[in-house]
């Protein structure tokens, strides 16, 4: 509902944001990750962030926004701590099935609707 | 010179090259450097006399037909040989010095213990220090030392590939990675793939971020890929043009686009004093012509890529 | 990319239906370079026709490998600088380790270059800073609009001679032409560049559109958009709003506060909505285009009054010299 | 010349099973029991971060207090870990975090005084008459250096390993 009476006004918000939002590409050597269910997708990622930060870091909440058939992602990490938990996928390099596997970032936004296209065109 | 671009300072020499190079690229890498690795100074076991023999860098490198290949996607692309060589003691490194491994763009050694490491901070003349990251390195970074090969302009590597496998040799990397940064103070240090497979290579945005887990702050991650290498490359450059930065051509060798130069030169000639005894009819270097324009800039430039003060100027 | 995520400010405008104010036109003039353009339609099962329009007649090139010095040519200022808003950068180039070029509507040629670069071309520039750091990027700021560029004059002389004899410099530009005058045809910009550069090519546009049902929605307190009772806080309802352009199914049961793969709900309170599209246009985007979606968008949500519709601009800042905020998107909410 | 800071974590070890005998720990037993618990709680990069400083430096086996050395920047990482140790050596125990301090000599002031402070309970503990005219004696020197220390501000550390010993030979 638009109220006619509402002022023009501007809010900036502050410089922090709560999340920040990535589009990973999981590559696992041998095997076709468009097979992966989100679960099993998303245990991977528990399994990186348990590996290089342990318990507490696998505690972060680390959701799971979307999952292509080509195994790119969409995630949410918590803005404090996402150069960890960044970090932590990058140092992931095999399965539980000893495969070895590689989380890549595609493109990083604090906003998800940067997400939404990547305005770094490839010719 | 080239502006600084994302590179990757180690790639391993082996049959599927060109994956990981293509893949590289891909990612966002423009320049590599191929690893020749020499496992020891020394040649043969057996007989004392027996050289060891290193391939020509063309050997090593990319043949022509696939750098065009790739330059046709990336015109940027770039390829360089390094060298490394395990120093396991301080006996024969007088080897490095042998028109054959000198004609490799970029040389590293890495060192295995204290006296290795102080013999290559102090005296060799290389352009990489390496670890073997993987396992704890039995003995203390010391400060004095990094800040010498420092000022030399020699350049630290921390190869992440071997941490993307194991656990322990994850941890043992992270821990030798953030002890070498925190006595270097984030200065001088390299990051690279040290890749065998296409699978151990990572984005540069996430190669500085995980720089970032081992200390360095934002600007030096980004250096650590980025400007660094490319003070790795004048360095070694510097090596050739006996021992300085400043390189003499002649004047008739100069491209159409620099013969400015020299009109420059002489309409300025009183300008500038120190520049009087350098007569510009015979030699020029284009250095030290844009010195003429902008000379802050340009020392420091000179400065940033070798800091080495005593080497810096020759006298022509 | 990496440096953007330091530190990234989300600017909301909050706009009234009755109020005819400028402020809104600066606010979508003033991003110059746009990449895309999301419009989200709750309640709407197609897109209307008049928003699909504004794009048919917005055209824009990619030009390669032009040589810099073109750009401060005589007849290029006349013919297009001085007659419109040439929108005009460089691609494929990225802003923290290789050279970029802009031309700003407002006739300003930005010069991005890297210390290399800079050096070598001998050109005055300040260094470039940001979050109070200072980067290794020097700005050259040229106006070409100005009355004493022409040739001549001792600046012209000197900037083309940087230009043309001293450095080889050509990129790869993404151009789009604003004239003044209604009748000029924008496409003559493409002809004109056409004999200066190898190759021209026009920005096709992708455009998909989506459409959705049974979703639901946040609720939207127009007075107090900094959440309240009866509307949800505009952040959330930003990122609800990605969600929805991302297409990220937030009905789905694996998806909520108890789930194990995502908990991104929509946010409360929230109404359902029975169906809505999302409609995408990719490409080369002026800022007038953009204004003109938004004036027919304002026009249709009018007489539709339980509409949503929002313009996240985003904003290409990627390489845009002018507002460069060390690579970060800016987004755009306009909302009604 | 930049040092490195280290901070020292004062620990006391609790057994928790009621037991006739205390259990002996060894200081190699405790690294490892933080080690592991680093491991489990922080990972390859907590573990990685803080390999290079941690020691422990200090175990008394009568009193069980340990002092754990880290670097200061990763301090965070050990002490959040240490609260998760619940075995050493097979031993069922509870570690109980009593001070942070900046050097060992901090560390041990601040356990004189925090020894100080439980004689009384000792004295409760007392079973002969012998053991407890020995603590009577030893809260009254305690009471005397507190007053002392109120007298003098600053205060002469006395030797660290023999004022330990003192203390603890009353058990």
């Amino acid at each position: 509902m638009v109220d006619a009476d509402v002022k023009t006004k501007c809010f900036i918000s502050e410089k922090k944001q709560p999340y920040l939002y990535m589009k990973v590409s999981l590559t696992i050597d041998g095997e076709d990750v468009g097979q992966l269910t989100p679960v099993q997708y998303k245990y991977l990622i528990m399994q990186a962030l348990k590996e290089t930060l342990g318990q507490i870091g696998a505690s972060y909440t680390v959701d799971l926004l979307k999952l292509s058939s080509n195994g790119v992602a969409l995630l949410r990490l918590p803005r404090g701590y996402s150069d960890k938990l960044w970090a932590a996928l990058t140092m992931y390099g095999a399965t539980p099935a000893k495969r070895r596997c590689a989380f890549r970032v595609l493109q990083v936004s604090p906003f998800l609707m940067g997400l939404v296209v990547d305005s770094r065109w490839q010719q | 010179m080239a502006a600084p671009v994302y590179t990757d300072m180690n790639v391993l020499r082996q049959p599927n090259l060109s994956d990981v190079i293509d893949l590289g690229i891909e990612l966002g890498f423009e320049q590599f450097a191929i690893n020749y690795v020499v496992s020891s100074l020394q040649g043969g076991k057996g007989k004392k006399n027996e050289k060891l023999i290193v391939p020509p860098p063309a050997e090593v490198l990319l043949n022509d037909e696939s750098v065009r290949s790739i330059q046709k996607r990336c015109a940027s692309f770039k390829q360089l040989s390094r060298l490394t060589a395990v120093l396991e003691d301080a006996s024969n490194t007088h080897r490095l010095g042998a028109a054959d491994i000198q004609a490799y763009d970029i040389i590293a050694v890495q060192v295995t213990n204290e006296k290795t490491f102080q013999l290559a901070c102090s005296t060799l003349d290389v352009d990489i220090i390496c670890f073997n990251l993987s396992e704890s390195l039995g003995f203390s970074l010391k400060r004095a030392m990094i800040n010498l090969a420092a000022k030399r302009g020699i350049h630290f590597e921390i190869v992440y590939s071997p941490a993307l496998q194991e656990n322990t040799v994850k941890r043992n990397t992270i821990s030798n990675a953030m002890s070498l940064i925190r006595a270097g103070g984030g200065k001088n240090v390299i990051i690279s793939s040290g890749s065998e497979q296409p699978i151990d290579l990572r984005s540069p945005y996430d190669v500085i971020n995980l720089a970032r887990l081992f200390g360095l702050s934002h600007s030096q991650a980004k250096d650590a890929i980025c400007r660094n290498c490319r003070a790795v490359l004048k360095h070694a450059e510097s090596r050739k043009t006996c021992k300085s930065v400043v390189s003499v051509i002649k004047s008739s060798n100069l491209s159409v686009k620099e013969q400015w130069v020299l009109h420059q030169k002489n309409t300025r000639e009183d300008s500038k004093k120190t520049d009087a005894d350098m007569d510009s009819s015979e030699e020029d270097n284009t250095e030290d012509a844009h010195g003429n324009l902008m000379d802050s800039d340009c020392e420091a430039e000179m400065s940033d890529a070798l800091e080495e003060p005593e080497k810096k100027k020759i006298k022509l | 990319m990496a440096t953007s995520i330091q530190n990234a400010t989300f600017l909301f405008h909050n706009y009234s239906l009755g109020e005819r104010t400028d402020k809104e036109q600066s606010v979508v003039l003033n991003r110059y370079f746009n990449h895309a353009l999301t419009v989200i339609l709750p309640g709407a099962s197609v897109i209307p026709h008049p928003v699909l329009e504004c794009f048919s007649d917005q055209l824009a090139y990619r030009l390669h490998r032009l040589p810099l010095y073109r750009l401060i040519e005589i007849p290029f200022i006349q013919a297009f600088v001085k007659k419109g808003a040439v929108h005009m950068m460089s691609v494929n180039t990225k802003l923290d380790t290789s050279d970029c070029v802009a031309v700003t509507p407002s006739g300003c040629l930005l010069l991005h270059l890297t210390k290399d670069t800079y050096e070598q071309l001998g050109l005055e520039a300040r260094k470039q800073t940001y979050h109070e750091k200072i980067s290794d990027i020097y700005v050259v700021q040229i106006n070409l609009l100005a009355d004493h560029f022409r040739p001549g004059k001792k600046g012209y002389d000197r900037v083309l001679w940087c230009l043309k004899d001293r450095l080889d410099l050509a990129f790869n530009f993404l151009v789009a032409w604003e004239p003044h005058d209604d009748k000029v045809c924008s496409s003559s910009l493409g002809v004109y560049f056409a004999e200066k550069c190898p190759r021209v090519e026009r920005v096709a546009q992708e455009k998909t559109s989506r459409v959705f049902t049974s979703l639901p929605c946040p609720k939207i307190d127009a007075v107090q958009p900094e959440g309240s009772e009866d509307g949800c806080h505009y952040q959330e309802v930003f990122e609800w709003l990605g969600a929805v352009a991302c297409g990220i199914d937030i009905t789905s049961e694996d998806t909520g506060p108890d789930s194990y793969t995502s908990t991104l709900a929509c946010p409360d309170p929230k109404y359902n909505c029975p169906r809505g599209c999302v409609f995408q246009v990719s490409g080369f985007i002026t800022p007038q285009t953009v204004l003109k979606v938004w004036k027919t968008l304002r026009e249709y949500t009018a007489c539709h009054p339980r509409k949503l519709a929002d313009q996240p601009d985003c904003a290409w800042v990627c390489r845009q010299p002018r507002h460069s905020q060390a690579g970060c998107t800016q987004f755009l909410c306009l909302w009604r | 010349m930049v040092r490195f800071k280290n901070r020292y974590i004062l620990c006391e070890v609790v057994f928790p099973d009621k037991k006739k005998e205390i259990p002996r720990i060894d200081t190699k037993s405790v690294y490892f029991a933080v080690r592991d618990a680093i491991l489990d709680a922080h990972g390859d990069y907590g573990l990685g971060a803080v390999q290079f400083s941690l020691s422990v430096k200090y175990l008394n086996i009568k009193t069980n207090i340990i002092i754990i050395r880290v670097e200061r920047k990763h301090l965070n990482i050990v002490a959040s870990s240490v609260v998760f140790i619940k075995k050493v050596a097979s031993h069922n125990i509870i570690m109980k975090t009593l001070h942070v301090g900046g050097s060992i000599r901090a560390c041990q002031k601040f356990l004189i005084s925090y020894h100080k402070k439980n004689l009384p309970l000792l004295y409760s503990g007392c079973e002969t008459e012998e053991q407890r005219a020995k603590v009577m004696q030893s809260i009254v020197e305690a009471c005397d250096d507190l007053q002392n220390l109120t007298s003098r501000t600053k205060l002469t550390a006395p030797d660290s390993s023999s004022a330990l010993n003192n203390l603890m030979s009353d058990d």
